[in-house]
């Protein structure tokens, strides 16, 4: 990445976009066939924020896969982020804020790998990296914002940023560069079997984030009909026609949350927090062999999370419609 | 609306914290409130004499309602949604703030110094850092575009000179300086502690005490600031919880999670 | 408008806003109240587009009110523009189209307005046009784009737009300067007392019209319980905090179409048509006697309308639900 | 998958324009129709061998399914949305474009030059205009973003050397005009007419004859065109419409309102 300009030539952009197939075809595959698409260096946006939507099970499967140096850009980064570093399948965060959640205090494993820069944290603005998408969605060079101006965090990117003077009010005006992630992970509720996806609920970053990028990979708890999409065309977020990869995969966010069924496994995380903070390398090392390297299958994955565990989020998940 | 009741003498600093800065708000203002003290701050202003206040999380919700007893997390699970008049985009609800549309934003804080810039990204330089923090979220973001309200512990290591990285900005260097970065709204409003309540000078933007809490003196307050404070010609003394107010904050967080 | 800078400083824009009353209120009222929000002068922008969720009970309370020298814009308009022309309550539409619709051929009302001088139709892009709103919307000075460079329409509109050079690619990209009307006319399904409005199919450029707009006047084919919104807050699209009024006004569009309850009223259409290309300036007048000033109330002119055109509609507008 | 039936010798000009165009799509592609004889181009193609070409509308509309007998007349109604895969803002499905998820944009023309440039906004000076023309709608989008194909009668008033107001460009001026001006993708790919089908010099970018419709003439093409064609090395005829075309487009028109 690092030879690549911070944004893409209109012409670039347009010509990787002219080469996807963009007709109307079935996508279902297995989450180690989806592992392929992503290549070792690409930059893989995450879906989802903090502990909400995450796409776990493709995280999963990258790891498994050993993938190599992919950039990760996410909204709020989480345990995945630890985990990434952790198997060294990224050395480079860009986020806005980087820890497993409030409740669970400052990730001793994003420390250790920050700290004693094995791995890079780049920080921008939670708007700033939304806005950033949201440029790349809309195919332009740029998005005007007002925020970071004075604050170090504008300082810390100052070569990837341009401040002007508005030309129409004269007023300092931020540019951020778009960002247009080679290849983005999302998680969904349903979707058919072309990648015409319904996401119920908090949406984060996911709809500008699928259309910036240039290639994209659902997962979804369910696979519905056409027939089923075409029933309620208004509420489809994710046209099929960016999409190159449909996973089914049910509980795909455990043990992070779904929204409308299943909120964050709530014992398995603090399990987490505990043991990655009682040693940042040897915490989510064993925590990676047992959950992430030593399952046969996604379904042995889910049965080691537990059966409890696996109901218990579920009925507290379904709980938001109880009314 | 607000039922006079008696004081009550048995409280938690969260408590203190909570109940002192929901006294800031004002009935009608949309706040843009973070989880923990902030949330049950706007919360227990809405039941006691501000119903038409409305809430605002990061994560994309506007107006939810807190369901007793299951405060978020964080405000970007589903929680957080409960009954809420509107879902919708994170990007979305934070240019909300860049429109204008809210009037206070509200959160904790890690590091705050005499401009009232907050730190949340990194103790020592920034480039080898002692302590590498989880960074600004929606922080940096909130803090350039509207007016703040921040509530946290009064510790001497929290309240220093100059943070060490301006992550939120307050008043920067002071004066004019805020303007003049290209961050004409906003700034940093009120600053609420367990000891006392802090304002900024209209011309020099350096943090002064408008208010002590029920039985602290001056010299406790600067004692436990890293640097020289400032005090407004008339410091009023604050009214202490009454227990109305942390009856409601009891009912809200009955686990005491957030007020412990 | 003329003195006004093209594009509002952002001291000024959020002065406007901060001034507004923001609270959780009730805001039903009349028509006839909800016109007194109009001011004379007044950059009014309107919702949906063509003969589709026209905000017609709004346009018809501002016609018989009497109101001067608006300034309308919409993405593409349809008879109220005729309508407006006509009456003399405006005598600038910003728009991408201008014509009752395809169907119905070249609007001769427009032509005799804009052809003899008596009115301005100041032509942009569609997108031009929704992106101008989406900036308003987003409190930034000016979106970046890539049409109306090269052709004739960009040259008519030289003064109010920016042609730089990206900053981050070197490419011509063109900035089209924010717009945020005084005011914004929009018809919802529905809404509560204090204006999250929840609008089912087609959006056109209603959301980010209202999110920039200064004022907002919600038109609603029925007001629902807070409650109700509450049980599907993800359907929400207009937040009450950006609403002034709303105004119950059943058939609100009549006889242009809302989405999921009613089609156009076709014959009534083909009448206008008819008398509007037979004299464009008796036509509308007798027309505007007959529709706008005569009827007693809402209802009244509805009756007008005719009950067999009314169910006719109806049936043909609920059909979209048939399946 | 194409049924290879006899040639029809009955048929109207618009079916004739909506056969002739529909053979230009290729399975697979997002084609952004308008209304009339595009949309009925793209969906013929659609039924009879591109099963996975998608049609976006305007209005904001992905992926609809027409119902024979209930084409729309206009983009942004509810009939477009009927069984569609999505349903967008307009400002989105605009957006399409520019970031490049469209093949081939696809409209009727009232006046188009030999460089492709269509008028839909004055004829006569723009400042005295004799007509005041209904203005671009998406035209200018559409053909400032994407490869174009336009469908229209061939009629002298209407291939003029230059338009008398650019609102959709073409190749504006020829050469590398167009990009220099800063549009550097698409542009006009075919015109479609009764008469012939046309395309454009890849330097000099001006229109030239690719095929003739069968039974007429270059004398012809020539006659009702108000500038000098070019023609190419080697012109094929197109073979008429065929029976199964014609017999789709009546099924999806039967009372002819849009090819009448």
């Amino acid at each position: 990445m690092g030879i690549e300009p911070l944004v893409k030539s209109y012409s670039a952009l347009r010509h990787e976009t002219l080469t996807r197939d963009r007709g109307l075809r079935e996508k279902v595959m297995t989450l180690e066939e989806a592992a392929k698409l992503v290549h070792d260096g690409d930059h893989v946006a995450i879906g989802g924020c903090t502990v909400s939507r995450t796409p776990i099970a493709m995280v999963w499967a990258l790891i498994r896969a050993r993938k190599r140096d992919l950039v990760i850009s996410r909204s709020i980064t989480s345990t995945e982020g630890d985990l990434f570093f952790a198997s060294e399948v990224s050395k480079h965060v860009i986020t806005s804020w980087f820890t497993q959640g409030i409740v669970w205090g400052v990730s001793k494993v994003m420390r250790h790998h920050t700290e004693n820069k094995l791995a890079r944290f780049e920080e921008w603005s939670h708007m700033s990296i939304g806005l950033r998408y949201r440029a790349g969605a809309m195919g332009i060079p740029f998005m005007p914002s007002r925020t970071m101006l004075g604050s170090d965090v504008g300082k810390q990117v100052k070569d990837e940023i341009k401040v002007m003077d508005c030309p129409f009010t004269g007023e300092k005006i931020v540019l951020l560069p778009a960002l247009n992630p080679d290849i983005a992970l999302i998680h969904v509720q349903r979707c058919d079997a072309f990648g015409n996806a319904q996401l119920d609920g908090l949406q984060f970053m996911d709809i500008d984030m699928a259309m910036a990028a240039n290639k994209v990979i659902l997962t979804t708890e369910r696979i519905v009909s056409n027939d089923q999409i075409r029933r309620t065309p208004d509420r489809t977020r994710i046209p099929f026609f960016t999409v190159d990869a449909v996973v089914e995969a049910p509980f795909g966010c455990a043990p992070h949350e779904c929204y409308g069924l299943y909120e964050p496994f709530f014992t398995h995380l603090d399990h987490y927090a505990k043991i990655s903070s009682q040693d940042p390398v040897k915490g989510p090392q064993q925590y990676l062999e047992e959950f992430y390297y030593g399952p046969k299958s996604w379904p042995d994955y889910l049965a080691k999370l537990g059966m409890d565990a696996l109901l218990d989020a579920s009925r507290r998940g379904r709980s938001v419609h109880n009314d | 609306m607000t039922k006079h009741t008696k004081p009550s003498s048995t409280f938690t600093t969260s408590e203190l914290l909570a109940v002192m800065a929901s006294r800031l708000m004002t009935n009608g203002q949309v706040v843009f409130a973070g989880i923990g003290v902030p949330l049950l701050a706007a919360t227990l202003a809405q039941r006691l004499f501000a119903p038409q206040l409305t809430i605002l999380f990061e994560g994309g919700t506007i107006g939810p309602f807190i369901v007793p007893g299951e405060l978020p997390p964080s405000t970007n699970e589903q929680r957080c949604t409960r009954r809420s008049n509107m879902v919708l985009p994170i990007t979305d609800v934070l240019l909300l703030l860049q429109r204008g549309y809210v009037d206070i934003g509200f959160m904790g804080g890690a590091q705050i110094d005499r401009f009232g810039n907050l730190n949340s990204s990194f103790i020592g330089d920034a480039e080898n850092p002692k302590i590498r923090l989880p960074g600004t979220g929606g922080g940096n973001d909130i803090s350039s575009l509207t007016n703040m309200i921040v509530a946290m512990k009064h510790e001497k290591r929290r309240f220093v000179a100059d943070v060490d990285f301006i992550t939120s900005p307050g008043w920067l260097k002071g004066g004019g300086t805020r303007k003049d970065s290209g961050l004409p709204q906003g700034g940093m409003w009120r600053v609420v502690t367990d000891l006392a309540i802090m304002g900024f000078d209209d011309e020099t933007r350096q943090m002064k005490v408008l208010g002590l809490h029920h039985g602290v003196t001056r010299e406790q307050v600067q004692e436990n600031t890293g640097f020289e404070l400032k005090f407004d010609g008339k410091i009023e003394t604050t009214a202490p919880p009454r227990a109305d107010e942390l009856a409601v904050l009891r009912e809200l967080d009955p686990r005491a999670l957030y007020t412990a």
